[in-house]
C-alpha cells in the first residue's frame, strides 16, 4: 500500500479532530477530539518511518503518545476539580479570559 | 624643610583630632572636660603655628615657600589636584592669627558656654571651623582652597543654627550657608577661567605661568577673579552678598567671636592677597574689588548707627572693617590689609567676648533700648569693651590706628581715582567711632538698668522665661538650649583670661607696623609678594604725617559726636530720628539689601518651583506625558480586549485559522 | 490482502473519528474513539511499527481510555447540544475550515514530490520496528528524550493529584478561599491592564481572603479614586 | 577566559532561587548571603584592578545564539569597575536592611528577596555585558523583578504606579531593542557575519544618518531610566510607592545604569551622533538639573525631594558624558558612583524620619528629630553635606570634573548648571533642617538610630568618608577606559573643527598648550 494513502488518511483524521475542537462544549470531548489530532499526527510520523526505514519517527510517536497521556491526565484532573467546585461542565460557560 | 612640612601638617591635624574625639568621646566626658579637650587641642596646633613659624624663619629668604603634598587626591584626565599644603609667610602669618585667637576664644566658651546642653557638639563644631579654616588658609592648590572654603562655611552654618529648636537659628544657618554656596561656586567657576589658560590647579605654578599665558588684562582672566571675588564676597559679607551676616548673629556669641569677626570673613581678604599675582594682571577686577570693599565699609557703618541688637552693631562694623580690608588688598595695599586683618582679629573678637559678657548678665537679651549703666556693675568687662572701642575707632596708640591708617595712606598714595575711596575711608572712620561708642555708651553709661543694679548686689539676673531674643518666641527650655546658667567675665577666670590676652594684643598689636619705625609684618610677608610692583612703595613723610593726625581725629571726632548725642545731650538722638526719618528708616531697614534679594532671587525661585510643581507637572508631565502615553496604551488595550471573547471555541478557531493562513503560505511560497 | 487490510482499517479509523465528533452522549464519544484506536493500530501494524501498535492498544485503548470512561462516569455522562451556544455561524466557519485544512494538508504531503510516496516506502530488515529495535535505539540514540518523558509524566501525575485533589469538605468558605496561580504573583485583579486603563473598577469581594487582604483594603480605594481622575 | 564573572553574576539569583524553597524565615538570610558573596567577588576586582593597563579583564567570551552573532560575553573594565562594586554594595545594604526590619518584614518573604536578588543579577548582568544583545536583554530584565516589587510590595496606588513605570520603561526599551537589533544589522553591511559585540560593533562604524536615529532610540530609553525631564513622569509615584530596599536600589543604581549605559554605548558607537545631539543632550540635562531643583525646593515629600534631587544630580551626570571629553566623563563615572552611595543611605534616613513622624512622609509633620538621636542627625548631616556636593566630599570633585568638562566646551552651559549647586545645597539643607532641626512636630517621637538600623547605615557612612578623602581611588581605575571611550567622538570632533578647540589654551597662546592627540 502506498504511503500516500496514509497520509491522506492521516490528514482526514486531523481535519475532523480539528472541527471537533471548534465545535463540540464539552471539554470532555474537546479532549477527546485533541485525541484524534495527536494520534493523526503519530499516524503521518509512523507512516514517514516507514517511507524512510527509520525508527525516528515511531520514537516521534511513542513520545507523542507520552504526551497524549499526560494531557489527558492534567485535562481530566481539571475536569474533576470543575465538577467538584460544581462548575458547568461546558467551554462556553467559562469566559474568565475575557478582557 | 621636613620639618616645617610637619609642623605645618600638625597645625592643621590638631583641631580636626579634637573635632573627632569630642564627635566620638565628648558626650561620655564629665563637666567641662570636653571644653579643656578643645581648648587643648588649639593649644597644640597654636604651638604648632609657632613652631611653623621658627622653621620658616630658619629658611632662606629665598626659600620660603614651601609645598607639602600629601597625595593625589583627584589627579587624572590632566587635573593636577593633589592634597597639598602651601607654606609661605602669607599662610604661617594667617595660621598664627588664626590659631591664636580660636584659643583664646576656645579658652572663654569654657565657661560661657558652660550650661549648655549641647557642650561637646559646642567644642566639636568649633574644633572643625579651625581645622576647616586652616585648611583654608594652607591650600596649596585652588582644589584644596575651594575645599577649605566650603568646610569653614558648613562649619560656620552648623554654628550658626548651634541653638536648632530655634527657627531663627535654623532659618540664618540655612541663608548664610545658601550665600556661602553661592561663593563656592564663583570660587570653582572663577578657578575654570584660570586653570583653562594655565592647565594648572597649584598655586605657585599658576602664578608663574599667568604672566605668561595672560596679557594684563585678558578678558578671561577679568572674568575668572571677579568670579574669584564672588567667592570672596559671599565669604566676606560685602555688598551685595553681605545679608547673611547680621543674621548669623543667631550664633552663640563665642561663635560670633570667633567665625563672624575675627577668622572666617577674613577668608575674602586672604584670598585676594593669595591671588595678587592675578589680580595685577586683571586690574578691572581688582578695582571691581576696591570699590565695593569701599561701598561695604560706608553701607555698613551707616547702619551699625541705627541698629539696636548689641550683636548686630559690632557686626555690621565688622562688615565695615572688612571693607577696609578689602579694598586695601585689592587697592594693592596686601602688608596694610593682612596687618588690619590681624589687628581687627584681636579688637574684634574682644568686643564680641565683651558684648557676649554683658548679654550673659542681661540673661540673653540682646537689645540696646533696654541695656545701660553696666560701668559700675562689670569693670572688666566695660575696660575690654573701651579697649576693643577704642581700637576699633583708630585712636592712637591702639592697635586699630596704626592698621587702618596704613592702608588709607597707601591708597591715598596711588593717587587718581583712588582718592575718592582715601576720602571715603576717613568718612568711615569717622562713622566707626560714633557707632562704636554709641554702643558702649548705651550699654555701659546712663541710669543703670534693674539688671545692672542687681548685678551690683552681687546677684547675676536670671530670667523666669527664657526668650528668643530675636523673636521674643518662648524658648524650648526643657531641653535647655540655650543654657540656663549665665557666666560674666568679672567671674569666670578663663573668661577673664582670654579677654585680658586680647586686649593687651589689641593694644600692643600696632607696635608690630609704625610707620617708619617698625616693618615686621611688611618684611615678614615679603617673599610672598616678592615679584609684586605694588609691594615695595615708599610714602613721603608728608603723607604719613597728614594721614596719621587725619585718622586719629576722625575717629576721636567721631567718639565726641557719639559723646554729645548719646550721653550728653540724649535728646538730640530722638530729635535726629525724627528729622532725618527716611534715612533712618533706609538704615534701620538695612538699605532693604534683604528685600531686594527676596525680590529679585528668592520670590522668582520659589515662584518657579510652585508654577512647576503645580502647573508645569500637572498639565504637561502628567496630563500630556503620562496621559498621552497612558491614553495610547488604553486605546490600544480596548481595541486587543475587544478581541478576547472568552471563548475557548473562538481562540481554537484563532488557532486553526493562523495555521491554515501558514500552511497556505507555504504552500504558495513552496 | 495489505489493500483490503488498509480499507477496512481506515474506513474503521474515520468511521471512528467521526464518531467521536458526532455523537452527542460523550461515553459514546469514548467508544468511538476506542474504536478508532484500535484501527489505527491496525495501519501501525500494516506500517510495520508493530511496538507502537502494540503500546496503542495496550496504553492508549487500553488504559488511558478506562479513565476516560472513569471520568465520563463520574462528571455524568448526559447528553448535550452539539451545536454551540453562541455565534452559530462559528459552526460554518469551524466546517469550512477544517475542510480547508484537510485540502491543505492533502496539497502538501502528496504534492511534496517525495519519490518514496508512492511506493511501499524503502525496504526494511525483518526486524524493522520490532521491539528489541526499539528499545534499543530508546536506550541509545533516544535516552534523553525518553527520560525527559518519564519526567514529564511524573510531573502530569502529580499535577493530577493536586489537581483533582479533594480538600478536606465542600463548604462554600473554603470554595471561595481557593488559590490559583495567579494567587501566587498577586493578589487578584490587581496589576492586569484592564484595572491599570481602569476599565475594572470593582474588585470581587473574594480577594478579601486572601494573604494581602490588608493592603488590599488600602488599595481598594485609591484604585476607585483612580478611577476619577481618569476622566 | 575566566568563569569568575558568571559566578559574580549568577551568585545572587542561585541564592535567591535557593531561598524561594527555603523556609519564609530565613529566605532573607539566604538572599543576604547570595549578596554577600557578590560583594565579596566585587570587592576583590576593585582591589585587583590594576589601573595602568587598558580592556577587559575577566573577560568571558562565548557564543550564545550563533546564527545571530550574539556573544555571551563578560568583562570588567575602567567603566563599569566602580558601578559593579556600588550594585554589590547597595545591593547587600538593602537586603540586609530588608532582613534587619524587624517591625515590617515584608509579606511572602521568599518571594520579596528572590525578586530582590533577581535584580542585583540583571543589573550586574547589564553592567558586565559586552554584547550589545546581551545588554538589551538584562537592561530589560531588570525591570521585571521591579514590576513585582512595586505591585506586589507597593504601598498605596502601587498599581498606577507599576503601570506608569511599566509602561514608561517598555516603550523606551522598545526603542532600545528596535536600534540594538538595527546597529547590529547595519553594522554587519558588507561583512556576512552578524555580530553583536561591543568590541566587534566599534570597529565597524555605521553611517551618520542611521547613527543619528538609533542613536536617539537609545537616549530615549536611558532618559527615562534615569530619570530625565521631561519624562520623568513615572517617579513621583514610583518613589511614592515602592518599597525602601528595592527603591533605594532603584535610585541608587538602576539610574546609573542608564548613565553608564551612555558611556558604554552611545560614545563609542555612535560618536557622529554623539557630537551632533550633543546640545540636545546638554539642554536635557540642564533642564533636568533646574527642573528637578526646583521641585525638590517646592515639594514636601521627603521621598520625592530624594527623588527630584535624583533628577537634578542624574542632569549634572548627563551633563558630564555630554561635555564629550574626558573630564566629564570621569566626573560622571565618580558622580555615578557618589550619588548611589548617598542616595540610599538618604533613603534609609528618611524611612527612619517618617518612622519617627508616626509614617508621614511630609516635611510639615516632622521636626526636632534630631533632638534626643544625636548619632541619626550626625549621619544624616554627613549624607546631606555628600548630597549637595560640599566640597571635601567625592560628589565635589565628582561635579569639579563634571563642570569643568563642560565649561572647556561650552561655559554658558557650565555657568548655568552651576546654580543647581546653590539649589541643591538649599534644598538639601531644607529637608535637613525640617526635619531634624527646629520645634519638634505634633507626632514626633525622637528616638536614636537602634543598633539594626545603625548596622546598615554606618558602614555606609563610613565609606562615603573614605571615598572623600580619596576619590582618586575611583579616578585612576576609570581613566584608561574612559579615554578609550571619549577617543572616538574626540576624533571626530578633532577631525571636523581641526586640533586645538577643545584645548585649553588655544586662544591667545596658542601653540603652548600640547595639542591633545586622539
Amino acid at each position: 500500500m502506498d504511503i500516500g494513502w496514509f497520509l491522506a488518511v492521516s490528514a482526514l483524521i486531523f481535519a475532523i479532530g480539528a472541527a471537533g475542537v471548534l465545535t463540540r462544549r464539552s471539554p470532555l470531548v474537546i479532549l477527546l477530539c485533541l485525541e484524534l489530532m495527536l494520534n493523526a499526527a503519530n499516524l503521518a510520523l509512523i507512516a514517514f518511518a516507514r517511507m524512510h526505514g527509520n525508527h525516528d519517527g515511531q520514537i516521534f510517536a511513542i513520545i507523542v503518545m507520552v504526551v497524549a497521556a499526560c494531557e489527558v491526565t492534567v485535562g481530566l484532573g481539571v475536569i474533576v476539580a470543575m465538577q467538584r467546585r460544581r462548575l458547568p461542565i461546558d467551554v462556553d460557560e467559562m469566559q474568565e479570559l475575557q478582557g | 624643610m621636613t620639618s616645617l612640612k610637619l609642623f605645618a601638617w600638625l597645625t592643621l591635624l590638631f583641631p580636626l583630632a579634637g573635632c573627632v574625639t569630642l564627635a566620638l568621646l565628648g558626650r561620655r566626658l564629665p563637666g567641662r572636660a570636653p571644653g579643656y579637650v578643645g581648648t587643648a587641642a588649639l593649644a597644640l596646633s597654636f604651638g604648632s603655628a609657632i613652631a611653623t613659624l621658627l622653621s620658616l624663619l630658619d629658611q632662606d629668604h629665598h626659600h620660603r615657600q614651601v609645598v607639602a603634598v600629601a597625595w593625589d587626591y583627584a589627579a587624572s584626565a590632566s587635573v593636577d589636584a593633589q592634597l597639598s599644603l602651601l607654606v609661605d609667610p602669607l599662610s604661617v602669618f594667617m595660621i598664627l592669627v588664626v590659631s591664636g585667637v580660636s584659643m583664646l576664644i576656645h579658652a572663654y566658651s569654657i565657661s560661657y558656654m558652660d550650661s549648655d546642653r549641647g557642650y561637646a557638639r559646642f567644642f566639636a563644631y568649633l574644633n572643625f571651623f579651625v581645622f576647616s579654616m586652616l585648611l583654608l588658609v594652607l591650600a596649596g592648590n585652588f582644589l584644596v582652597l575651594i575645599i577649605g572654603w566650603a568646610f569653614v562655611g558648613a562649619a560656620s552654618y552648623l554654628l550658626i543654627s548651634y541653638w536648632y529648636r530655634r527657627t531663627t537659628a535654623t532659618g540664618a544657618g540655612i541663608k548664610a550657608f545658601v550665600i556661602n554656596v553661592l561663593g563656592d561656586v564663583g570660587l570653582v567657576l572663577g578657578t575654570f577661567f584660570i586653570f583653562k589658560h594655565v592647565g594648572t590647579l597649584d598655586f605657585l605654578a599658576t602664578f608663574e605661568k599667568a604672566g605668561e599665558e595672560f596679557e594684563r588684562g585678558n578678558a578671561d582672566l577679568t572674568a575668572g577673579c571677579i568670579l574669584l571675588l564672588v567667592g570672596a564676597f559671599a565669604k566676606s559679607a560685602q555688598i551685595p552678598l553681605h545679608t547673611w551676616l547680621p543674621d548669623a548673629m543667631e550664633g552663640p556669641t563665642p561663635v560670633s567671636a570667633l567665625i563672624h569677626a575675627a577668622t572666617m570673613v577674613t577668608a575674602g581678604v586672604y584670598l585676594i592677597a593669595r591671588m595678587h599675582p592675578l589680580f595685577e594682571l586683571a586690574p578691572t577686577a581688582a578695582d571691581v574689588g576696591a570699590v565695593i570693599g569701599c561701598l561695604t565699609l560706608l553701607v555698613a557703618g551707616t547702619i551699625a548707627i541705627a541698629v539696636t541688637d548689641l550683636k548686630r552693631v559690632i557686626a555690621y562694623s565688622t562688615m565695615s572693617q572688612i571693607g577696609y580690608m578689602i579694598m586695601a588688598v585689592s587697592a594693592g595695599a596686601y602688608a596694610a590689609g593682612l596687618f588690619h586683618l590681624m589687628t581687627h582679629a584681636f579688637f574684634k573678637a574682644l568686643l564680641f567676648m565683651a558684648a557676649g559678657s554683658v548679654i550673659a548678665a542681661m540673661a540673653g537679651q540682646q537689645n540696646l533700648d533696654k541695656m545701660g549703666g553696666f560701668k559700675r556693675a562689670m569693670p572688666f568687662t566695660f575696660g575690654c569693651m573701651v579697649i576693643g572701642g577704642l581700637a576699633l575707632s583708630g585712636v592712637p596708640p591702639f592697635s586699630g590706628f596704626f592698621s587702618k591708617d596704613e592702608i588709607l595712606l597707601l591708597i591715598g598714595d596711588r593717587g587718581g581715582w583712588y582718592w575718592i575711596l582715601y576720602v571715603a575711608g576717613y568718612v568711615g572712620a569717622f562713622l566707626t567711632g560714633i557707632y562704636t561708642f554709641r554702643m558702649i555708651f548705651r550699654a555701659f553709661l546712663g541710669a543703670p538698668v534693674p539688671e545692672a543694679r542687681e548685678l551690683e548686689e552681687g546677684h547675676l539676673h536670671h530670667a523666669e522665661v527664657h526668650t528668643n531674643p530675636a523673636t521674643g518666641e518662648v524658648e524650648d527650655t526643657d531641653v535647655g538650649f540655650p543654657g540656663a546658667d549665665h557666666h560674666i567675665a568679672e567671674r569666670e577666670p578663663s573668661m577673664k583670661l582670654a579677654m585680658g590676652a586680647l586686649a593687651l594684643l589689641a593694644i600692643a598689636g600696632g607696635l608690630l607696623q609704625v610707620p617708619k619705625v617698625t616693618h615686621v609684618i611688611d618684611h615678614f610677608l615679603e617673599p610672598t609678594f616678592e615679584e609684586s610692583a605694588l609691594y615695595h612703595r615708599e610714602l613721603s613723610d608728608g603723607l604719613i604725617g597728614f594721614g596719621l593726625v587725619l585718622g586719629a581725629v576722625a575717629g576721636l571726632a567721631g567718639i565726641a559726636v557719639a559723646y554729645l548725642i548719646w550721653v550728653k545731650n540724649p535728646q538730640i538722638a530722638t530729635r535726629g530720628r525724627e528729622r532725618l526719618a527716611p534715612l533712618h528708616r533706609l538704615f534701620v531697614n538695612k538699605w532693604y539689601f534683604d528685600e531686594l534679594i527676596d525680590m529679585l532671587v528668592t520670590r522668582p525661585a520659589l515662584w518657579f518651583g510652585a508654577w512647576a510643581q503645580q502647573t508645569f507637572e500637572r498639565v504637561f508631565v502628567n496630563g500630556l506625558l503620562v496621559g498621552g502615553t497612558t491614553g495610547v496604551v488604553r486605546a490600544g488595550s480596548s481595541a486587543v480586549r475587544a478581541a478576547q471573547t472568552g471563548f475557548l471555541r473562538y481562540y481554537a478557531l484563532l488557532i486553526v485559522v493562523g495555521m491554515v493562513a501558514l500552511s497556505l503560505y507555504f504552500l504558495l511560497n513552496a | 490482502m495489505g489493500e483490503l487490510l488498509f480499507f477496512v482499517a481506515g474506513i474503521g479509523a474515520l468511521a471512528g473519528a467521526v464518531g467521536v465528533v458526532a455523537v452527542r452522549n460523550p461515553f459514546y464519544s469514548v467508544l468511538a474513539l476506542v474504536s478508532h484506536l484500535l484501527c489505527l493500530a491496525a495501519l501501525f501494524l500494516l506500517l510495520r511499527a508493530e511496538f507502537v501498535a502494540a503500546a496503542q492498544v495496550v496504553v492508549y485503548a487500553g488504559a488511558v481510555m478506562v479513565l476516560y470512561v472513569f471520568v465520563v462516569a463520574y462528571v455524568g455522562g448526559q447528553d448535550e447540544p452539539l451545536g454551540p451556544r453562541a455565534g452559530s455561524g462559528l459552526r460554518a466557519i469551524s466546517a469550512i475550515f477544517g475542510a480547508v485544512l484537510f485540502i491543505e494538508l492533502c496539497v502538501a504531503t502528496l504534492g511534496s514530490g517525495l519519490q518514496l510516496i508512492d511506493s511501499g516506502g524503502t525496504p526494511a530488515p525483518g526486524s524493522f520496528g520490532s521491539p528489541e529495535e526499539i528499545g534499543r535505539l530508546l536506550l541509545t540514540k533516544f535516552l534523553l528524550p525518553f527520560e525527559v518523558a518519564s519526567f514529564l509524566l511524573l510531573i502530569a501525575a502529580v499535577g493530577a493529584v493536586v489537581l483533582a485533589r479533594r480538600r478536606g469538605g465542600l463548604s462554600h468558605a473554603e470554595e471561595q478561599a481557593r488559590y490559583s496561580a495567579m494567587d501566587m504573583l498577586r493578589p487578584a485583579y490587581t496589576g492586569t491592564m484592564a484595572e491599570a486603563v481602569g476599565g475594572r473598577h470593582t474588585l470581587p469581594e473574594a480577594s478579601g481572603e486572601n494573604q494581602a487582604s490588608g493592603e488590599d483594603d488600602a488599595a481598594a480605594e485609591p484604585v476607585a479614586g483612580r478611577a476619577e481622575d481618569d476622566r | 577566559m575566566t568563569l569568575h564573572l558568571s559566578i559574580m553574576l549568577w551568585l545572587p539569583l542561585a541564592f535567591g532561587v535557593l531561598g524561594l524553597i527555603a523556609p519564609p524565615r530565613i529566605a532573607g538570610r539566604v538572599a543576604l548571603v547570595g549578596s554577600a558573596l557578590a560583594l565579596a567577588y566585587a570587592i576583590t576586582y576593585v582591589v585587583d584592578f590594576e589601573s595602568a593597563a587598558p580592556g577587559l579583564r575577566y573577560l568571558t567570551d562565548e557564543t550564545w545564539i550563533g546564527e545571530l552573532g550574539i556573544h555571551y560575553k563578560l568583562g570588567i573594565d575602567g567603566l563599569n569597575l566602580l558601578l559593579v562594586a556600588l550594585t554589590a554594595i547597595l545591593w547587600f545594604a538593602c537586603t540586609l536592611w530588608a532582613t534587619l526590619d524587624r517591625t515590617r518584614p515584608p509579606e511572602r518573604p521568599r518571594l520579596f528577596y528572590f525578586h530582590l536578588a533577581l535584580a542585583e543579577s540583571a543589573v550586574l548582568g547589564a553592567l558586565l555585558a559586552q554584547d550589545l544583545a546581551l545588554f538589551v536583554v538584562f537592561f530589560d530584565l531588570m525591570l521585571v523583578p521591579f514590576f513585582f516589587l512595586t505591585g506586589m510590595w507597593g504601598g498605596a496606588r502601587r498599581v498606577q504606579a507599576t503601570m506608569k513605570l511599566v509602561i514608561y520603561t517598555l516603550v523606551g526599551s522598545l526603542l532600545m531593542l528596535t536600534a540594538a537589533i538595527a546597529t547590529g544589522v547595519l553594522a554587519a553591511q558588507g561583512d556576512p557575519a552578524l555580530s553583536f559585540t561591543f568590541s566587534d560593533l566599534a570597529q565597524r562604524p555605521l553611517e551618520e544618518s542611521s547613527q543619528q536615529w538609533i542613536f536617539l532610540f537609545f537616549a530615549a530609553a536611558f532618559l527615562v531610566k534615569m530619570p530625565a525631564f521631561p519624562l520623568h513622569g513615572w517617579m513621583p509615584d514610583g518613589y511614592r510607592t515602592m518599597p525602601l530596599p528595592a527603591l533605594a536600589v532603584f535610585s541608587g543604581v538602576l539610574s546609573k545604569v542608564a548613565a553608564y549605559g551612555f558611556l558604554r554605548i552611545c560614545l563609542p558607537l555612535f560618536p557622529d551622533a554623539s557630537e551632533q545631539f550633543q546640545m540636545l543632550l546638554l539642554m536635557i540635562a540642564l533642564a533636568s538639573i533646574l527642573y528637578g531643583s526646583a521641585m525638590a525646593f517646592t515639594t514636601t515629600e521627603t521621598r520625592l525631594i530624594l527623588g527630584y534631587s535624583s533628577v537634578a544630580q542624574l542632569g549634572f551626570i548627563t551633563l558630564g558624558i555630554f561635555a564629550l571629553n574626558e573630564q566629564g566623563a570621569q566626573g560622571a563615572l565618580l558622580q555615578a558612583f557618589n550619588h548611589g552611595l548617598v542616595v540610599a543611605p538618604a533613603f534609609f534616613i528618611v524611612a527612619l524620619l517618617a518612622a519617627r513622624c508616626g509614617g508621614s512622609q511630609d516635611i510639615r509633620d516632622m521636626g526636632g528629630v534630631g533632638m534626643r538621636a544625636p548619632a541619626l542627625a550626625s549621619l544624616f548631616l554627613i549624607v546631606a553635606f555628600a548630597t549637595l556636593a560640599m566640597p571635601g566630599s567625592a560628589n565635589f570633585v565628582g561635579e569639579f570634573y563634571i563642570l569643568l568638562g563642560v565649561f572647556t566646551e561650552k561655559i554658558a552651559i557650565a555657568i548655568v548648571a552651576s546654580a543647581g549647586v546653590v539649589m541643591a545645597a538649599f534644598y538639601t539643607l531644607r529637608l535637613f533642617i525640617t526635619t531634624v532641626h527646629n520645634r519638634t512636630g505634633a507626632h514626633v517621637e525622637s528616638r536614636e538610630l537602634s543598633f539594626r538600623e545603625g548596622l546598615v547605615l554606618v558602614p555606609l557612612v563610613l565609606l562615603i568618608i573614605a571615598i572623600a578623602l580619596y576619590p582618586q581611588f575611583g579616578l585612576k581605575r576609570s581613566e584608561q577606559s574612559v579615554t578609550a571611550v571619549t577617543a572616538p567622538v574626540q576624533a571626530g570632533i578633532a577631525d571636523r573643527v581641526g586640533p586645538g578647540w577643545t584645548q585649553y589654551a588655544p586662544l591667545d597662546a596658542a601653540g603652548k598648550a600640547e595639542v591633545r592627540t586622539p
